[in-house]
């Protein structure tokens, strides 16, 4: 065992991505499975969100996910450029499409899960908005992937189009705080009060949280096992191209 | 076994029914271009060793 | 620096330049308001600031293509790559010269426009105020959306996808400062945020413009 | 002010075409490249001149000495001759263009649009650009493109003139300049297909 950076090697992370895959996949599948139906057949309604309440198994997780997954990116991106570790802006790439995926399903689950409590599917609250501006620079990072064909250039393009659009995602987090005040309640999820259940007048109490931990957990698993799948298809699919080009070089 | 939903069955049904279905279409996309890029990949590695 | 601010603006006066288009767009789309929402004029001065600012957004929007894809079109870039001039220089300047032809304009025409929308008196200078900090900044980070897409052949639909998400945090800052103006409420956030912007945008993003073009220029 | 390369394997698209190059261009000489087309040669010239990193290798060249023209002149057709040269003399902080007026011929088309120009006055004013650079290493990269025989030698004389005041030329080129030059073949350099870095680190993308 060496340094971490041997795994941005192709042919060992690939090895290592086939190992531990059915693994990670198993366990993701156990943790989201159990997670859900323990929540969504086994908690009580809320006493006053009805039982509306059981979309937070899904609603929180994912939004979780969108904003960790676009933070990953922005990591392996930075590893790119730093140390031009194929693998890393290739990982990058393959996350964008399930980073995508988890916003949208923030987003839809948020919009279901509004229409009873506010009334309405969608309101300009900030951080549904933030978070249909994150979904907007997923969009804009992927079509630039596609649009360019020379695979060098588009990883440092993306990985400085990641970098200045965390900075402007950041920057838009706080301009639609300022630009008007939101509906959504605290992210009550992780405060001291929700794991003791002290107030659950506001908080997540006990009963939903341990089903709710168990969900993230999955939500989180399923992402890893879909990144190691998605980046050795990355990382195949880059090599079919070396190759094809060697060919015709003859 | 159906859980009591009252009057929100529909959203709840809803919000389940989409999600798991983005989840299951990524996944399956995902495995189908894995394998589809494999197979790629298999069928150029086998032109140029022979 | 100064020969290349001078030849840009040069060529946007002269035949087929685009001087004027933006400002041109600007009008339609001001023009074209009002037939969308209705006459009513308590309506209209309420959406004024926030119509004015889409339009100067989407008319520099517009012109961006112009800043890089023609000179790297006919060589230009490549042979000021290899110039004594540093990149990050030549991107500022081209933010500059894009800024002075539509930008400037912009902010200039725009209390005209806002006699169409008949916005409140006590607007005017606000909006005026917001334009001349905000549109520096629409420029800047439309060169560096031009930058990143200038290798993609009929890349503007892309820049557009993404240049818009990066305007958001400019275009919030400044319809509130333009419409808090018009209402008489307090402005003193909103202007800093729409100056920190600005400025910190000014100070920092040609450096990624620049990275960007290098690699693109490979 | 010698420019000398090392070692060098350039690549097209991330794929290597040429490897293995070494030469050196010493003041007073001019070195022709050949090869047949799609071989790597503007590829080659685009790294030397600083625009795209070597793979392997290095370029030692003293900074800002190189002169790069390519099949593109960087003209704009709403300016006129002088404002052409003028602009890029200004880049280069360099005040002289009537000697690249004189010296390819232009006196007479100085204030014409370059976009009413022909396609072979066009190539002689980007070569023009040359002259005011005032730049000692010059890299040309088909220079001769859509110029008649009389063009091809003011741009020869040009050449020459510009070694003899201690300057030096990289050109590819198919025509014969009449230039003392050495040439330099690269098709012997072609890439072998074998990845260059047999079980190394990234050798899945090579």
């Amino acid at each position: 065992m060496g340094s971490i950076w041997e795994y941005a090697n192709p042919v060992k992370f690939s090895r290592t991505a086939t190992l531990l895959l059915p693994w990670v996949s198993i366990l993701a599948a156990i943790s989201l499975v159990t997670g859900l139906v323990w929540g969504f057949f086994f908690t009580p309604e809320d006493f006053r969100q009805g039982s509306t309440v059981k979309i937070i198994y899904l609603h929180v997780p994912s939004a979780l996910m969108a904003i960790n997954v676009w933070f990953m990116m922005l990591v392996t991106s930075l590893i790119w450029l730093i140390r031009r570790h194929h693998v890393s802006v290739l990982a990058a790439k393959a996350a964008a499409p399930v980073g995508v995926i988890m916003t949208l399903i923030a987003l839809a689950t948020g919009a279901i899960w509004g229409q009873p409590m506010w009334g309405t599917w969608w309101v300009w609250d900030p951080r549904l908005t933030a978070f249909l501006i994150l979904f907007l620079f997923y969009l804009g990072y992927i079509a630039l992937w596609e649009a360019i064909d020379n695979p060098d250039t588009a990883a440092d393009l993306t990985s400085v189009l990641c970098i200045v659009g965390s900075v402007f995602a950041l920057l838009s987090r706080y301009a639609v705080n300022f630009w008007n005040q939101g509906l959504h309640q605290g992210a009550s999820v992780m405060r001291a009060g929700a794991v003791t259940g002290a107030d659950t007048q506001e908080k997540v109490s006990n009963i939903f949280f341990y089903p709710l931990l168990l969900c993230i957990i999955g939500f989180v698993l399923l992402f890893v096992a879909l990144v190691f799948l998605r980046t050795r298809t990355e990382i195949h699919k880059r090599r079919t191209k070396a190759l094809l080009a060697r060919e015709r070089l003859g | 076994m159906m859980p009591e939903l009252g009057k929100y069955a529909a959203e709840v049904m809803s919000a389940y029914a989409a999600s798991l279905f983005l989840l299951i279409a990524m996944v399956l996309l995902s495995v189908r271009s894995a394998r589809k890029a494999r197979a790629e990949l298999a069928a150029a590695e086998a032109r140029k060793n022979g | 620096m100064i020969a290349l601010l001078v030849r840009d603006l040069k060529l946007s006066f002269r035949a087929g330049g685009g001087f004027g288009l933006g400002l041109a767009f600007f009008l339609i789309v001001t023009v074209l308001v009002p037939f969308g929402v209705g006459p009513q004029s308590e309506l209209l001065s309420r959406i004024a600031p926030g119509i004015l600012w889409l339009g100067a957004l989407l008319a520099c929007l517009l012109s961006l293509d112009r800043i890089l894809a023609l000179d790297w079109e006919d060589g230009s870039l490549d042979l000021l790559a290899t110039s004594p001039l540093p990149l990050e220089g030549a991107v500022s300047v081209k933010a500059l010269a894009h800024w002075v032809t539509t930008g400037l304009p912009l902010t200039l025409a725009s209390p005209l426009f806002a006699l169409l929308l008949s916005l409140p008196p006590a607007g005017y200078p606000w909006l005026v105020i917001s334009l001349l900090l905000g549109t520096p900044a629409l420029s800047v980070i439309g060169t560096f959306g031009a930058a990143l897409t200038v290798g993609v052949k009929r890349g503007g639909l892309l820049m557009s996808l993404l240049v818009l998400p990066l305007y958001v945090p400019t275009l919030i800052f400044g319809a509130e400062l333009a419409r808090r103006g018009a209402e008489g409420q307090a402005t003193l956030t909103p202007l800093l945020m729409l100056a920190g912007i600005s400025f910190g945008v000014i100070a920092l993003l040609p450096f990624a413009s620049a990275l960007v073009l290098r690699v693109n220029l490979r | 002010m010698t420019l000398s390369v090392h070692d060098l394997t350039i690549t097209r698209g991330g794929i290597p075409v040429l490897e293995g190059l070494n030469f050196a261009l010493t003041p007073g000489k001019a070195l022709i490249l050949r090869g047949p087309n799609g071989v790597g040669k503007t590829t080659l010239l685009r790294t030397v001149a600083g625009l795209q990193p070597p793979m392997v290798g290095r370029v030692d060249s003293e900074t800002e000495s190189i002169a790069y023209a390519a099949h593109s002149d960087g003209l704009k057709a709403m300016l006129t001759v002088t404002e052409n040269l003028r602009f890029w003399s200004d880049i280069f902080e360099n005040k002289d263009i009537s000697r690249a007026l004189k010296d390819f011929d232009l006196i007479e088309l100085q204030d014409r649009l370059a976009g009413t120009l022909s396609a072979g006055q066009k190539r002689r004013l980007g070569l023009a650009r040359l002259l005011v650079t005032g730049r000692p290493i010059w890299i040309l990269d088909e220079p001769t493109v859509s110029l008649d025989v009389a063009s091809v030698a003011l741009f020869a004389d040009a050449v020459r003139a510009h070694l003899a005041e201690g300057g030096s030329a990289l050109i590819a080129t198919h025509i014969d300049l009449g230039l003392e030059a050495d040439v330099f073949d690269v098709g012997p350099f072609r890439a072998s297909g074998k990845s260059p870095d047999p079980g190394g680190f990234d050798e899945e993308f090579l």
